[in-house]
């Protein structure tokens, strides 16, 4: 910014005129601060604060309103000014309802406040977007199969042209090769018609549709807005450039040769529910013995899922198919004896009908795990309901309903070198659950199969070519709230490779998946970022002239922005960057920074904090809080009137993935007393929508007691600490404790330099 | 009609819970316009008064608070809290959609001070505690609270209290003269997301939920672990405020019953080794039994569910409690038989959790007749004859956990778009 | 008269005698939804005179142990309190089956001796003979159907609750209650056991 | 009264017998309420709960069947009964009838042995269950001239006469399986003090009970103990079976478990009469309580 016009603006309200003295903060702003206006008011975000405002910016006499008054996660809207760039002091939240009102000390918490917000506007500018060349609005989906079918019907349907792409040479996937499915509408009892065929020729007449069959992503390289596909098929490859990608490459049985217990392969009559799937589309259910229309049949759940020696999760769909298949067996011939042996029966939801169904129909449903099934088919079942093992007798075919296997690896590729560190970056499936007056108990080692394949995308990206997938191998978000945050930004999975599904529901999945699509095109468009900070223009700018080639930007950013081009140097692809800062906070020689949020500006506003000499008894303790949940609880510990240690700073920050060591090191040679982090969890389990900040950050910190070392300063002046959004009762005594262990080293003998 | 396009382009989500708020965001960020109705004085809906998530056990409000964010940003998105619908007009491209807003005798002068509060003492339940505890006759509904203003509660008004509650605000904020307000709003697409209430659990009479303190639903339990609940987290007996040793979860608490909601809820399974955690976490020595018919872990949830299992103090008893009664020291003891072990129990606990379902919103509230149909239990379907204007949208549309409730909303946002045609 | 029963399984899980349920016993057809959650024999107030109890005794009928099932305490024991059928989340009115498979019992001559079964024979011979229970009456011969010995000791036992009745008129002296047509209602209940023969041989 | 409602009545065996105070005083307040009863022509015994064991399902139902077809021709007016196994049974086989068109050819066919049919749908009733939807607790109140202030009612309901009708669309949906108000309401209504007493639908072993009572007294002993807990002068119940097992078993158990337990056990329908100001013995017809209800009978003019 050219010319900069800061304005500081305190508002006495919310019983912040009680707390502190308002003309002090004035005359501090003018007057130390040299800022040129600086105003006080009794309700700065009623009608006629605001218009004060208002009436600056219009003048032209301020274009970075500095408002000293309540948190920026409220009255965004009133202190938002056309042509003029906010800055917020919090004065209510973390001074006024958190200390002790009329005290030097929240006074001078206070100042420091309007200090460190005169600081940040001076090293801040606006942020005016990167928008990338060459952007195509095209999206691409993998996978021809329903969730394919129906992604692409609903990308067309949405105005955009859509590139189909499947690897076998017909369209369909499975369904197509099905009778009938679940019923997904009231009443939800009877199977329903497959629409895979009316899907398929709902495409294929698509003109906005273009599907190649025998084809297969050989290379994924570019961004959301114009990613570069290499495309193979038999005859070659071809370049294709698409604005975004939808995945939808579904999933295999599980090998059935691999439950040689449940009697596959000793008798032809033993089937899995896929290969049954198949007779009854094809002429119906005949026993490959002898070609006779079976007339008892067991069903044994499970087969593979629920069992750590084949998948520990629930395939979900075996249950309802089953019972659809048994519904079947029955209409044709309803004097069949048809059984289903199950472990727990999970038709949730309105499937819950289906099974009263089947009740109804006659099948049997029987509690208890499927010992062995022997080449003569006798199912030995320990038979929990009658609390005896049964074998079961005179059986004409036994239907294995095995698990689902995601396809976010392709099993008919090489395996991919390297990349095995964005496989399984998961909760740990065994991992146990803390319980009180246990402190830590051992984690059993879990073996996380990296999937067997190659890479379906193959990106081209430093952090390697799979689709992050979690423990199980499902290409799923990690977020419970986010179902389609992706760590590939454009790029969205959907359907049985995102978690185990039905037809219905990777329906409605794959329109999830299209309109996180549509929107990764648009924000390119825009040259903004996309989820969580949704519309933010700025974007991180390198300084090539003193970078030195470490790649610690290009290693540590979590969603693979950044590559290296041939010098060696960090190239940005803009719009695969969610602008977390993890890069700046990497940086060793500070020279990546974002227009509004950058290194000097932090550091800045560390410096701007007074620190009171040593003979005062004033600690000083440098808070960077993380803005998605530190910073929240702080502001609750304020609204419910909790105290806050008044020899606290705090700066809110993107992420800790974005605090850049120097700031703590700046902090102790310029006199604070202790630095705190405060970020959401690491692990595994991580809550950190940028991956892994706070993890990162707690890295970082390892360096830093060495330069506390250095400084002759005791490491334990440094601290990290996990603070979620609902710690607003304990963040307060989390630093109580903390300062007090700060009190236990005594001053920075450093303060006063 | 048939060349025209559609008349208004504008979205309007009804219900303002995850789905609704997700539907919302979502469609705002494609560069609709969208309009967003709550009922209640703030958004969020069920998952404001959850205190953590299965299996990853976080928490809500840090999902929301992201959400939030969202909707500061958001120029082109508008939320109207305390406000329902009254009747929906019109076809796709073109509805008139009749709003009312109840009173909430705060208006937007408030800047959450809580000095209204603080002039007060009356107290009326909580309904964010789900009557756990009292709260001021003006109050935040809650700390995490989108929009941060207070609400003055009905009851009051009327009451020397009310004019106490006004005289203490200096901003002007409080006006006892509201009368809420109807409004028109035309608009191209409605997303239905009017969510899901708890099934009552005094309608299961043989469970006494009324005759102790110490049997609580699912929903209360939710806020019984919370730090901003009526023990600030922490679980104790509600009748005295005691720790509890023996803990029951009730599965099926009013779902898989014909006599109640015959359908699954899915998310109580795991919402029950959830609160096993939440009890766990605090004491050392409590035990938790869990009484189940089919325990429901879908698809990778499988996982939590074994991990949990992995906790020798916390036991499955497949089994559907017959009822409950309370003992001589006031303690419900559940009765019924042990399916596996053919055993009948009588088995005292301190503290006993009905994990009672969902119930669509919708079963009561008002629901458009066109464009919509309703099963049998009051979910809502897209019409077959429709012409895909009004698009359901999570609970509302079958009952679903969060993740689910947020890829339907997603896939939602795209309908509507969809619906109201290129953005022009 | 009912169906002939089928004979008893070989193989566990041969439907043949749950289906004869299902198509003879009283509330049979529904029994098919059981989901075996164990509410009904939760709610049973003498539960712990039973052996089995309605949910097990339902899995044994899908097994096939016919035998087992009639020979089961727990089809005696049932004090019609339709507790289990309301409460039954399936709505499987266990109820009516348990009375039915008891009835079953008593025409299959799987019991002859138990308590129930000399009360029905004693209920029933008063209701067939005077069309109204007399409750002196049928007391009287229930007591006795176990001998006179027992009957003398059983009546004893109760002597002074008779003498209470008698003294309050809740238990008349002197001729039995008597509806006019008992011709009538004897000729009915004959045809309706004609219709049942006939009936069964018809379904067999 | 012009708005009395007129129904056929079925006594039922009991009211010849261990129920007849029940059937008495029943008569006795009825007109009252507002309700004429015209008594069931020739009416037979139906079934109870063992009727099929030895007789046969059909043959059980047809003697439902043959109540039915007499209250045919007795007039349209609906039938009601105060016994619960009567109530259960016939409305039972009422209900079954209506929806079993086999059923209903069947007990045709047996009924034409007799001369009789039965071809239409007739609402079989309680008459708590009318007294509730028909009458209304107004009218109770209005009918009460001698308050029976003080006195501690434990309102028992048992079993059939809430289970398993009372919540169903057929049943009237009168009342509540497990927690019923009714009786309660109706103590309330005629002054009484209606104790908490959460075992009002325990079960009293019902038939079992008169088999097998060593089986089953300690079912009636809980309905005991609770009344004594809750202090109750007076156990009221509308089942005859109930008002029998509760009060004649009183003995047994006390020399079974020890106890001293001298409760009386009446019908809400005797409770009313009193507070109707009727005559103790004529109408309340409290002279056939085994055990004496003293307070009630103080209480009757």
């Amino acid at each position: 910014m050219t010319d900069r016009k800061p304005g500081v603006y305190i508002c006495k309200g919310c019983g912040i005129g009680e707390a502190v003295d308002t003309g002090a903060l004035e005359a501090l702003a003018s007057g130390d601060l040299k800022v040129p206006v600086g105003k006080q008011h009794d309700f700065l975000c009623g009608a006629e604060g605001v218009a004060t405002i208002e009436k600056d910016v219009a003048d032209g006499l301020v274009n970075q309103p500095i408002i000293a008054a309540c948190s920026q996660r409220v009255m965004t809207d009133q202190f938002n000014f056309d042509g003029a760039q906010t800055v917020r002091a919090n004065l209510r939240e973390w001074v006024a309802w958190a200390m002790p009102a009329g005290e030097e000390d929240t006074q001078m918490a206070a100042a420091d406040q309007v200090r460190m917000g005169v600081a940040q506007a001076s090293k801040m500018d606006v942020p005016e977007a990167r928008v990338e060349e060459g952007l195509n609005t095209r999206i691409l989906v993998v996978g021809g199969g329903s969730t394919g079918l129906n992604a692409a019907l609903e990308a067309a349907a949405t105005g955009h042209d859509v590139l189909l792409i499947e690897k076998t040479g017909k369209l369909g996937g499975w369904g197509a090769q099905w009778s009938k499915r679940m019923p997904h509408r009231p009443p939800y009892r009877d199977p329903q018609d497959n629409n895979v065929s009316s899907l398929i020729e709902a495409v294929q007449g698509n003109s906005a549709i273009t599907v190649m069959t025998d084809t297969t992503v050989a290379e994924t390289d570019g961004m959301p807005g114009r990613f570069n596909v290499k495309l193979a098929n038999g005859s070659g490859e071809k370049q294709e450039t698409v604005g975004a990608i939808v995945v939808a490459t579904g999933w295999r049985p599980y090998d059935a040769t691999k439950l040689g217990h449940l009697g596959y392969g000793a008798s032809p009559d033993v089937v899995t529910g896929v290969e049954l799937e198949g007779m009854l589309a094809n002429g119906g259910v005949k026993r490959k013995s002898d070609g006779a229309v079976p007339r008892t049949v067991a069903f044994a759940l499970c087969a593979g899922s629920r069992d750590p020696e084949h998948l520990p999760y629930c395939s979900s769909v075996c249950c309802g198919s089953s019972i659809k298949q048994a519904l079947q067996i029955v209409e044709a011939d309803p004097e069949a004896m048809v059984y289903i042996i199950f472990q727990e029966l999970r038709t949730p939801g309105t499937a819950e009908e289906f099974y009263r169904q089947a009740q109804e129909a006659g099948v049997i449903f029987m509690k208890g795990k499927v010992k062995s099934v022997g080449a003569d088919l006798t199912v030995t079942v320990d038979d929990e309901l009658l609390g005896q093992e049964i074998p079961m007798t005179g059986l004409d075919m036994v239907v294995l309903a095995t698990g689902r296997v995601p396809k976010a690896t392709d099993p008919d590729k090489p395996a991919a070198e390297g990349g095995e560190e964005q496989l399984a970056n998961d909760i740990n499936p065994v991992a146990p659950i803390a319980r009180a007056g246990e402190a830590e108990i051992a984690t059993p080692a879990w073996s996380e199969a990296v999937p067997e394949g190659g890479p379906i995308l193959n990106l081209q990206y430093r952090q390697g070519p799979h689709l992050p997938m979690l423990a199980d191998g499902f290409a799923d978000s990690h977020f419970i709230c986010f179902p389609y945050e992706t760590r590939r930004t454009g790029i969205y999975t959907c359907g049985p490779v995102r978690r185990p599904m039905d037809m219905a529901e990777s329906a409605e999945d794959a329109a999830g998946a299209v309109l996180k699509a549509v929107q990764a095109i648009r924000s390119a468009q825009g040259g903004m970022s996309l989820h969580p900070r949704v519309g933010d223009l700025s974007f991180p700018k390198f300084g090539l002239d003193i970078c030195t080639k470490c790649r610690r930007c290009t290693v540590e950013c979590p969603f693979g922005a950044i590559d290296e081009n041939e010098e060696g140097f960090p190239e940005l692809n803009a719009t695969r960057c969610r602008r977390c800062g993890t890069c700046m906070g990497a940086c060793p020689v500070r020279t990546i920074s974002f227009d509004n949020y950058n290194v000097q500006m932090v550091s800045e506003m560390i410096s701007a904090v007074e620190i009171p000499d040593e003979f005062s008894e004033k600690y000083r303790i440098l808070i960077l809080a993380c803005e998605n949940d530190a910073a929240p609880a702080l502001d609750m510990a304020g609204i419910n009137r909790h105290s806050l240690n008044a020899e606290i700073r705090l700066i809110p920050v993107r992420c800790l993935g974005s605090v850049n060591m120097l700031w703590i090191s700046d902090a102790f040679q310029r006199g604070y007393d202790g630095a705190m982090l405060m970020g959401c969890r690491s692990g595994d389990d991580y809550q950190c929508h940028f991956v892994k900040g706070s993890g990162i950050a707690e890295e970082r910190m390892a360096n830093v007691g060495q330069t506390l070392q250095s400084l002759m300063l005791e490491e334990g002046r440094v601290r990290s600490v996990e603070v979620s959004i609902a710690d607003s009762a304990k963040v307060g005594k989390m630093i109580d404790e903390f300062v007090e262990e700060i009190r236990g080293y005594g001053m920075n003998p450093f303060k006063g330099f | 009609m048939a060349n025209q396009g559609p008349k208004s382009q504008t979205i309007l989500v009804v219900g303002g819970g995850i789905a609704g708020v997700t539907a919302a965001i979502e469609a705002a960020e494609t560069g609709y316009d969208v309009i967003l109705l709550e009922r209640g004085p703030a958004l969020g809906g069920r998952v404001a008064q959850l205190n953590r998530y299965f299996p990853k056990l976080c928490h809500p409000t840090c999902g929301l608070e992201i959400n939030f964010q969202r909707i500061r940003k958001l120029k082109n998105l508008r939320v109207v809290t305390m406000a329902s619908v009254a009747g929906v007009k019109g076809e796709k491209g073109d509805y008139t959609v009749s709003v009312s807003v109840s009173p909430r005798y705060v208006n937007a002068n408030c800047t959450a001070c809580g000095a209204c509060a603080e002039a007060t003492d009356m107290e009326v339940d909580s309904p964010f505690n789900y009557g756990l505890s009292k709260t001021k006759a003006a109050y935040l509904p809650h700390e995490h609270a989108f929009p941060m203003r207070y609400v003055v509660a009905p009851s009051a008004i009327g009451t020397p209290e009310a004019d106490k509650i006004k005289a203490a605000c200096k901003y002007d904020a409080v006006d006892l003269e509201d009368k809420g307000e109807d409004f028109e709003v035309n608009c191209g697409a409605v997303i239905w997301a009017t969510g899901w209430e708890p099934y009552d659990p005094e309608k299961l009479e043989s469970y006494n939920y009324n005759l102790s303190a110490d049997i609580v639903s699912n929903v209360q339990m939710e806020r019984l672990a919370n730090h901003d609940g009526p023990t600030g987290g922490k679980i104790v007996r509600p009748s005295n405020g005691e720790p509890v040793k023996k803990v029951a979860m009730i599965q099926c608490a009013g779902s898989r019953d014909l006599n109640h909601l015959p359908y699954c809820s899915r998310i109580c399974c795991l919402g029950s080794l959830k609160h096993a955690v939440y009890v766990r976490e605090q004491y050392e020595d409590a035990q938790v039994d869990i009484y189940y018919i089919d325990l429901r872990a879908h698809d990778k949830l499988e996982a939590f569910y074994q991990r949990v299992a992995a906790d020798p103090q916390v036991n499955f008893v497949k089994s559907k409690p017959a009822s409950i009664r309370i003992d001589e020291e006031g303690r419900p003891v559940l009765c019924g038989e042990n399916t596996i072990t053919r055993e009948l129990y009588e088995a005292p606990y301190d503290l006993v959790v009905l994990a009672t379902g969902m119930k669509p919103a919708a079963s009561e509230g008002y629901v458009p007749d066109i464009a919509m149909e309703q099963d049998e239990y009051g979910f809502l379907v897209p019409s077959v004859e429709g012409d895909g204007g009004i698009i359901p949208a999570g609970v509302a549309s079958g009952p679903l956990d969060v993740s689910m409730s947020v890829q339907s909303a997603t896939a939602a946002a795209l309908k509507a778009i969809q619906a109201v045609g290129p953005k022009s | 008269m009912t169906v002939a029963l089928p004979e008893q399984a070989t193989r566990k899980y041969d439907l043949g005698f749950a289906r004869w349920v299902r198509d003879n016993v009283n509330g049979g057809a529904k029994m098919s939804m059981c989901m075996q959650c164990g509410m009904c024999s939760g709610s049973c107030p003498i539960g712990t005179e039973m052996d089995q109890g309605p949910r097990k005794l339902f899995m044994m009928i899908r097994a096939g142990m016919k035998d087992e099932v009639f020979n089961s305490s727990t089809i005696w024991n049932c004090t019609s309190c339709y507790n289990c059928t309301v409460r039954c989340p399936r709505g499987v009115p266990v109820t009516y089956i348990i009375q039915d498979l008891a009835a079953k019992a008593v025409e299959f001559g799987y019991v002859k001796k138990v308590e129930n079964a000399r009360f029905a024979k004693a209920f029933w011979w008063s209701a067939k003979t005077f069309g109204r229970t007399d409750e002196r009456l049928m007391t009287a011969k229930y007591y006795f159907s176990f001998g006179l010995v027992e009957g003398m000791k059983r009546g004893l036992a109760n002597l002074k609750i008779a003498i209470g009745m008698v003294r309050t008129k809740r238990m008349h002296i002197g001729m039995p209650h008597k509806i006019k047509d008992t011709k009538g209602l004897q000729a009915i209940l004959a045809k309706a056991a004609e219709i049942d023969a006939r009936e069964s041989k018809g379904g067999a | 009264m012009s708005d009395t409602k007129k129904f056929t009545y079925y006594p039922g065996c009991s009211s010849l017998g261990s129920g007849a105070h029940l059937d008495r005083s029943i008569r006795a307040i009825a007109p009252k309420l507002g309700v004429e009863l015209e008594e069931l022509e020739d009416w037979n015994c139906c079934g109870a709960s063992v009727g099929h064991i030895e007789g046969g399902q059909l043959a059980n139902t047809s003697l439902s069947g043959r109540n039915l077809a007499h209250a045919q021709q007795q007039g349209p007016q609906d039938i009601v009964t105060g016994c619960a196994a009567c109530y259960l049974n016939t409305h039972g086989a009422a209900e079954k009838i209506k929806s079993d068109v086999k059923l209903r050819e069947n007990v045709n066919e047996a009924l034409g042995a007799a001369g009789l049919k039965y071809d239409e749908d007739r609402r079989v009733r309680h008459v708590c269950e009318v007294i509730v939807n028909e009458v209304g607790l107004d009218k109770v109140r209005e009918a009460v001239t001698n308050p029976l202030d003080g006195l501690k009612v434990a309102g028992y309901v048992g079993c059939q006469t809430v289970r398993p009708f009372a919540e169903t669309e057929g049943g009237g949906e009168y009342d509540t399986f497990d927690d019923p108000q009714f009786l309660d309401d109706f103590i309330e209504a005629c002054g009484a003090e209606a104790v908490e007493y959460d075992v009002k639908t325990a079960c009293c072993g019902g038939s079992v009970s008169v088999m097998k009572p060593e089986k089953t007294l300690h079912l009636i002993k809980k309905i005991l103990d609770a009344a004594v807990e809750a202090d109750a002068d007076v156990i009221a119940t509308p089942c005859p079976l109930c008002q029998t097992n509760v009060e004649m078993y009183q003995d047994a158990i006390n020399k079974k478990f020890g106890t001293d337990f001298n409760i009386p056990v009446v019908f809400y329908s005797q409770i009313m009469a009193v507070a109707f100001g009727m005559d103790g013995k004529k109408d309340a017809a409290l002279d056939q309580n085994i055990i004496k209800a003293t307070k009630l009978e103080a209480a009757a003019k």
